[in-house]
């Protein structure tokens, strides 16, 4: 088991009266997509807050790479491989598509505190961002201002800001949602190919989309993991077809 | 006399912000001193600084580098003076202060090119510290906002009352609420009290004094007295006892002509500034008699021997051009209409003198 | 009871309908569909006032919506579910559900019925709802201004599946009541069996409309790509 | 320690002057996201209007009527011509626009009412003062003071939270453009709250102005000490607000009296008395930045 | 954090576009900003207005001052009602080391005996140094707030340091500080008001280069999305409270030069320049001009001050006419004189 890339030790939070999440471990391994599926509100963001460092837990460890990153800061953690996707998207609006990719190349080129060079036509800023954009099929959209896109093509946009980071680690908080059939059938390519490159921690409601992509399947329900277990064990799990899934 | 050349007035006065009503009647004294004059000759040109130092500064330089103005004068704010006035003596140009008297312009830093027609800042805080003893007040309390001129005030006024005082509160700058003073001062067993709250800050702690149920005697400089101060005070003021330079009241002919020419012409009272304001005018009226500025130690010379008709009765200017003058006392009654108003009750100190001629090297 | 005709609208200098029909007849369930960024939510942006149609006209019974501010449109009868959810995030559950409710069939309770989660969490501030709580929220919201016509955008995003069930079920149930709604939504196996009929955009314009049953394969792939 | 306790009444006294200012700020602020310069004008309107009025009808109750209904309808002027085009737009726009309310209206009172100050005192009714238990005399007005302060914050809370129109203004807050989208004529209601404001901020001036000098520009050391009770508070929260207020004038107040005592310990009098007041004019500056290094969101941040 | 709690407070323009160039209507707007500001005052010295040349003085570093005012601002987000500290600190940095070298005693005497020096160059460094640290210091404490709370912090340290400056007697409390002699630089006269102007020009426009350069490196593409989204930043692996305070010591930097100079300028410092009144001053002129745009600061000083020194000798009710204008330019010319003359900004 030592070879995770991402291993979460017993992880909990409490906001106020609520347990968001009750001693949550979990692994994430090389190559795999690891589905976390849960009612709303279970704590399935909550989790990924603590992961990436917007939120403290209260008690339990996070290990990335072998090294535990539970005191780190949020940009500590970006730059030592963990990329991530909100839920709802959190984009500089007025900037265009290739600026907000941009940001996170430069960051994982190195310090920021450089005053002097422009950034303006910087090909080794310029060339990683647009590959990533490649990959979400936004090449066309890269000069637009992301407050004039759409919906969906937001969601698309803040995935491709993930995979700029070349991160060790993927945490995608619904992807698809949003999307329309069309997005997401390519979304879903693009994930199973990206599996072999970095492991992913996939939160999503989109069922068809889950038992296709994922590998390993947990089942969050108030707080804590009630299941764990490739597709068809979780689809036959009675708890979890009575807690999420319905019939 | 020397009347063919124009002769260019720069006024850089405060008619806008805090303090607005000081620069309004230092300008409108002054305006009907050169109107009563029938001189056309002289320009008067007319900025406001909206109290700050350095648009005052600026405005100085716009007079004497853009107008070339041959006199400045109008300041009302120490601050505002010591921005201005040791730059533009030193650049040849006359400075006549119609207010402020910073005791640095009075000493260390005084100059041949400038000259006070109104006081220096202890005169009025020293006179009335002197009334005090004379009138057997052993305790009093003082108290003054915390800043150049305040500190300034307190120690005029020792200085001149020459006995201990019960304790000296200083308050901020600007401030509204004075219940925590008022009950220090009630605490206390002062048997009098002295305070220098110029502007807005006197007649918020007078109203506040009449309701707080505290008794004592209250004194104070002009500066909180003036006509249009007291009258927003209200009742409150009654009783209070001023020094002053001047009073409205003031038996002489000088006076008696502009009290009513200052009436006709602005429809009110006329303040101290008022009167400050026409003496500075009047001052340099006389010495434009004798000489052009242009001519520099002509224009000085005359400016020195102060040969004109005073509202304040007998005029003169000491070694560091300072005014050497009676300080009169007044006491706020309630006038004909049921307003308070001053009522000119004796002299306090004759032909004072400020103490700081002596550090100025002319 | 809602016409719109060739409306044209703008985000600034940039056009982003072209031409838009729709109508929804009292009772019915009308589906919205098209691909991302087609138009559709700019379609009912624009029905609500929100992005002014520059052209074309828009009517809701005898009120003629485009010269209406947004406020006078919802209190004419439309109920919004916008996209994104967009609670009132420093509002309770509870004060999201009352602050512009209007009297009506749907009443705190029947909300709280209905969402029986919602109930729970009654005094939570919105913004610290989960995803899915915050979208029955905003359902909750607009189900209490008791609208004639009830605008869903892509209501069911997000959602757990057993959650989304009982959405449907809610939403067939209010259909069932004689409930008009316009409807954008992606899942399309729960949407065309309660939809009466489908209008497609693309790039900003109208270019189908028909039963549902009329929507082949052929016509899938090319609009909707599925 | 009869001044102790006679220093801590007028710190809550000016503690509740200072709410009757930072209420109407905060509602604005907080409620509406407008950052309001101009509230300080609102104050000397109100103080103003009712000067003038008590001057000419003799009644202190007439004008201060008089001052709330001029503070109100100001109000509703200034947001219908200025502020309604503002509330989208940048915090920094209605910074400078505030700003320039703030020159109009003070140079457009000096314009109609002359550079001097005005005369307004307490109404015969309730000037002189009266004993308390223990022995302590203190002006009536000043009580007065207290108690129309609690009744505001009392009112103002209710009203935000209690009732269906508070409401609506907090949700106007946080999302404009979806309040409206479901039925609620948001542009009134934001009329309606801004004077609202105005006449809390004009009522504070007609109260106050009674103690202070009605006078151009009174407004402006009141709002900066406003602001800083409503960001010591939390902004948008009327309990953070009225604390807040507290606080300030509390601690204002004993710095302001006990500094200087404190200061003698170790120099002259006269040092002390300078050295204790300067430190004292600094108190609640120090105050705010201490509160914020440790709660950014001060001590009862709203909406959390 | 995320966008509904955070109300934004600048207006979201984005980099600075690059830099003027003939062909562009903003590029020949800026030409055409220093080209006057430039070209007035050489006319008026040869044809012997010495005023109309210290009044270009005045505009050029009340500009300089907004132009680092507008770094914090425009570019940073961060709000900051209390520059007049930097600037007043800069004035009395002039203002004491004159006093000093004047009277021949040290400024400190212990732990080194450091002489005043009325030579500007040090005097330059010196105020660059101690605002730089003045700005660490409250930049760390006050960043750990955002929105108003940022605005009322940084406010509150200024005030501390007025009301400290206003009433410590040494360098004069209130009444203010003389700097009875400008002072000198090597071999040149900084008497001659065209020559002071001139070092002032330049000081402006290396501020502008130097703001326009910062702000294309990467360093300005991370503290642009500080401004716009620091959540995104975080994620992206850049830590944004270091941007933050670095951008936030250099805008005082500039600012506090700019302060330096205007003492000299004046011959003069009081605690005026240290009022919130001059902080608000600098922050209407930088919105007036345009927030986060390179030459806002510039068009604004130029409105501003024309506006106080034409109107306060036509009318005492000046200030009135002020606020119309003022008023008249939010409402209607939305993204400052600059975004009237020149047009929105664009993001590349
Ligand atoms: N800051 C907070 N304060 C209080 N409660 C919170 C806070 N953040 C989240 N919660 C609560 O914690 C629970 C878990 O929320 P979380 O956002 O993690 O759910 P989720 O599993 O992501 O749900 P969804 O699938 O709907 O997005 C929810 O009930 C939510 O209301
Ligand atoms: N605020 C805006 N400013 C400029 N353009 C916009 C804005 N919002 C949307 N657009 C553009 O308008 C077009 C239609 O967008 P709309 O949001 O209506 O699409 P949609 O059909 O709802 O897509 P989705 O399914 O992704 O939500 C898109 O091309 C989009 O880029
Ligand atoms: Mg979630
Ligand atoms: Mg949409």
């Amino acid at each position: 088991m030592s070879d995770a890339v991402l291993t979460l030790a017993n992880l909990n939070k409490r906001f106020g009266a609520l347990q968001a999440t009750r001693d949550v471990s979990l692994d994430l391994y090389p190559g795999e997509i690891h589905a976390l599926i849960g009612p709303n509100g279970a704590g399935k963001s909550t989790l990924i807050g603590q992961i990436a460092g917007n939120l403290k837990p209260d008690a339990g460890r996070i290990v990335l790479a072998g090294r535990d990153i539970t005191s780190l800061s949020v940009a500590q953690r970006a730059r030592l491989g963990l990329g991530r996707s909100f839920q709802v998207s959190s984009l500089a609006e007025p900037l265009t598509v290739k600026r907000n990719v941009m940001i996170a190349v430069q960051a994982l080129q190195g310090h920021s505190f450089r005053f002097w060079k422009p950034v303006h036509h910087d090909e080794r800023l310029l060339a990683p961002a647009m590959e990533a954009l490649e990959r979400m099929a936004l090449t066309h959209r890269t000069d637009t201002p992301v407050a004039e896109l759409s919906h969906g093509e937001r969601r698309q946009v803040e995935v491709a800001c993930a995979l700029a980071l070349k991160p060790r680690a993927l945490l995608l908080d619904e992807p698809m949602a949003g999307l329309g059939p069309e997005g997401s059938a390519r979304l879903t390519e693009l994930l199973e190919a990206l599996k072999h490159e970095v492991p992913i921690l996939l939160i999503e409601h989109d069922m068809d989309a889950v038992f296709r992509l994922a590998d390993r399947i947990s089942v969050l329900v108030a707080g804590g993991v009630i299941a764990h277990g490739d597709s068809a064990a979780i689809r036959a799990n009675p708890q979890v077809r009575e807690a999420y899934l319905g019939d | 006399a020397a009347q063919a050349q124009e002769v260019k007035i720069g006024m850089i006065t405060t008619l806008s912000g805090g303090g607005s009503h000081l620069g309004v009647d230092v300008r409108d004294g002054f305006l009907l001193a050169i109107e009563r004059s029938g001189r056309d000759d002289v320009e008067v040109l007319v900025q406001d600084d909206g109290n700050r130092p350095d648009l005052a500064r600026s405005l100085s330089n716009e007079f004497m580098q853009r107008d070339n103005v041959d006199i400045l004068t109008g300041i009302i704010f120490s601050n505002l003076a010591m921005a201005v006035v040791p730059a533009a003596v030193r650049q040849g140009t006359f400075y006549i202060s119609p207010n402020a008297g910073p005791s640095d312009l009075a000493g260390r830093m005084c100059h041949e090119n400038y000259f006070n027609a109104a006081y220096q800042n202890d005169n009025l805080h020293g006179a009335m510290g002197a009334y005090m003893r004379e009138q057997g007040y052993e305790r009093p309390i003082i108290m003054a906002p915390n800043y150049p001129a305040g500190t300034d005030a307190l120690a005029g006024f020792k200085h001149l009352y020459e006995g201990e005082v019960v304790d000296e509160i200083y308050t901020q700058m600007g401030q509204t609420d004075y219940a925590a003073e008022i009950a220090q001062i009630r605490a206390s067993d002062a048997d009098s009290l002295f305070f220098f709250l110029p502007g807005g800050m006197g007649i918020s702690f007078m109203k506040q004094w009449e309701n707080s149920g505290v008794d004592l005697p209250v004194f104070g400089a002009a500066f909180s007295f003036d006509e249009i101060i007291i009258k927003a005070v209200g009742s409150a003021a009654i009783g209070a006892m001023n020094t002053s330079l001047w009073a409205y009241d003031l038996d002489n002919e000088a006076n008696h002509a502009f009290v009513e020419a200052f009436r006709d012409a602005y429809d009110r009272t006329p303040t101290l500034y008022a009167a400050q304001g026409y003496d500075t005018a009047n001052l340099i009226l006389s010495a434009l008699e004798k000489a052009h500025p242009d001519d520099k130690d002509a224009f000085r010379e005359a400016l020195r021997e102060a040969d004109f008709d005073s509202v304040r009765g007998k005029f003169r200017f000491g070694p560091n051009h300072h005014p050497i003058q009676d300080i009169f006392v007044r006491e706020v009654v309630e006038g004909d209409d049921g307003q308070p108003t001053n009522r000119l009750v004796g002299i306090a100190v004759e032909d004072i003198q400020d103490v700081y001629h002596t550090q100025c090297q002319m | 009871m809602l016409n719109v005709t060739a409306i044209e609208t703008f985000y600034g200098p940039s056009q982003a309908l072209f031409g838009v029909d729709l109508s929804v007849q009292p009772g019915e369930m009308v589906a919205l569909m098209g691909r991302n960024g087609m138009g559709k939510t700019t379609t009912i942006r624009s029905i609500f006032g929100l992005t002014p149609a520059r052209s074309g006209s828009i009517t809701f019974e005898s009120h003629d919506l485009r010269r209406l501010p947004s406020y006078r449109i919802a209190q004419a009868g439309l109920g919004l579910v916008p996209e994104g959810r967009r609670c009132f995030p420093n509002l309770s559950v509870r004060e999201n559900l009352l602050v512009t409710a209007r009297p009506g069939l749907w009443s705190l309770e029947r909300v709280e019925a209905l969402f029986p989660r919602l109930a729970e969490r009654r005094t939570q501030m919105a913004r610290t709802l989960s995803g899915g709580e915050q979208q029955m929220l905003a359902i909750g919201r607009a189900l209490m201004t008791n609208p004639r016509l009830l605008v869903l955008d892509e209501a069911t995003e997000g959602l757990a599946p057993v959650i989304r069930q009982e959405i449907w079920a809610a939403i067939r149930e209010l259909k069932a009541q004689g409930q008009s709604t316009l409807i954008v939504d992606k899942s399309l196996t729960e949407l065309l069996p309660v939809a009466d009929r489908c209008t497609i955009l693309e790039k900003g314009r109208t270019v189908w409309t028909g039963e549902p049953d009329a929507l082949d394969d052929a016509l899938r792939d090319r609009y909707l790509g599925v | 320690m009869t001044l102790l306790i006679e220093q801590l009444i007028n710190g809550l006294q000016l503690g509740t002057m200072l709410f009757l200012m930072a209420s109407g700020l905060t509602l604005v602020f907080g409620v509406m996201g407008l950052i309001n310069l101009a509230h300080g004008s609102f104050y000397m309107v109100g103080a103003y209007a009712t000067a003038s009025v008590t001057a000419a009808t003799g009644s202190f109750f007439i004008g201060l009527a008089a001052g709330l209904a001029a503070a109100a309808a100001v109000g509703a002027l200034v947001e219908l011509i200025v502020i309604r085009r503002l509330y989208h737009r940048p915090h920094l726009d209605q910074v400078l626009a505030t700003f320039a309310l703030i020159l109009i209206f003070s140079e457009g009172t000096r314009w109609l009412f002359g550079s001097s100050p005005l005369w307004l005192n307490p109404p015969a009714l309730l000037s002189g003062s009266v004993t308390l238990p223990g022995g302590l005399r203190y002006p009536i007005y000043r009580l007065v003071l207290i108690a129309v302060g609690v009744a505001v914050a009392v009112g103002m809370y209710f009203l935000i939270t209690r009732t269906r129109l508070g409401m609506r203004i907090r949700a106007g807050e946080s999302d404009r453009e979806m309040i409206g989208a479901l039925g609620v004529n948001i542009a009134r209601l934001y009329t309606l709250v801004f004077a609202m404001g105005a006449a809390l901020a004009g009522l504070a001036g007609a109260l106050v102005g009674a103690l202070q000098s009605v006078q151009v520009g009174m407004g402006e050391p009141v709002l900066i000490l406003a602001f800083v009770v409503i960001v010591i508070g939390g902004i948008g929260s009327i309990k953070g607000a009225l604390y807040g207020a507290i606080l300030v004038g509390v601690v204002d107040t004993l710095g302001r009296v006990f500094l200087p005592l404190f200061f003698r310990q170790f120099m002259s009098p006269s040092e002390a008395a300078g050295v204790g007041s300067a430190i004292a004019a600094m108190l609640i500056y120090i105050l705010m930045a201490v509160i914020l290094a440790f709660k950014p969101k001060g001590l009862f941040a709203a909406n959390e | 954090m995320n966008k509904s709690d955070t109300p934004t407070l600048a207006p979201q323009p984005g980099l600075p576009a690059p830099a003027a160039s003939w062909h562009d209507r903003k590029g020949l707007v800026q030409i055409g900003l220093l080209a006057v500001l430039l070209l007035v005052p050489l006319a008026a010295y040869f044809l012997g207005h010495i005023y109309y040349v210290n009044l270009a003085s005045r505009i050029t570093l009340v500009a300089m001052a907004a132009v680092g005012l507008n770094l914090a601002i425009g570019y940073g987000g961060m709000v900051s009602f209390g520059h007049a500290a930097y600037f007043g600190l800069g004035g009395y940095v002039a203002g004491i080391s004159a006093y000093h070298a004047f009277d021949f005693t040290p400024v400190i005497g212990w732990p080194v005996a450091l002489p005043g020096s009325d030579s500007m160059l040090a005097i330059w460094l010196a105020a660059i140094l101690l605002c730089g640290l003045l700005a660490l210091v409250i930049g760390a404490i006050s960043l750990r707030t955002t929105g108003v709370y940022f605005i009322m912090i940084t406010l509150a340290f200024a005030q501390m340091i007025y009301y400290f400056a206003n009433s410590w007697p040494t360098y004069g409390g209130e009444d203010g500080l003389p700097i009875y002699l400008r002072n000198s630089l090597p071999i040149i006269d900084t008497n001659d008001a065209l020559t002071f102007f001139l070092i002032c020009f330049g000081g402006l426009v290396l501020s502008l280069a130097l703001t326009s350069r910062i702000m294309k490196s990467r360093f300005g593409a991370a503290l642009t999305m500080a401004r716009l989204n620091d959540t995104r930043l975080a994620t992206a692996g850049i830590a944004p409270y270091p941007i933050r305070l670095v951008a936030f010591v250099i805008s005082a930097m500039i600012t506090g030069l700019a302060g330096a100079l205007y003492a000299d300028l004046n011959g003069f410092v009081s605690p005026t320049m240290l009022s919130w009144h001059m902080s608000g001053e600098l922050m209407v002129i930088v919105i007036l001009g345009g927030v986060g745009r390179l030459y806002g600061p510039l068009a604004g000083a130029i409105l501003f001050v024309m506006m106080e020194t034409l109107l306060g000798g036509l009318t005492e009710y000046w200030k009135l006419f002020l606020g119309l204008v003022l008023l008249f330019v939010v409402l209607f010319a939305k993204h400052g004189v600059m975004g009237w003359l020149a047009g929105r900004e664009r993001h590349e």
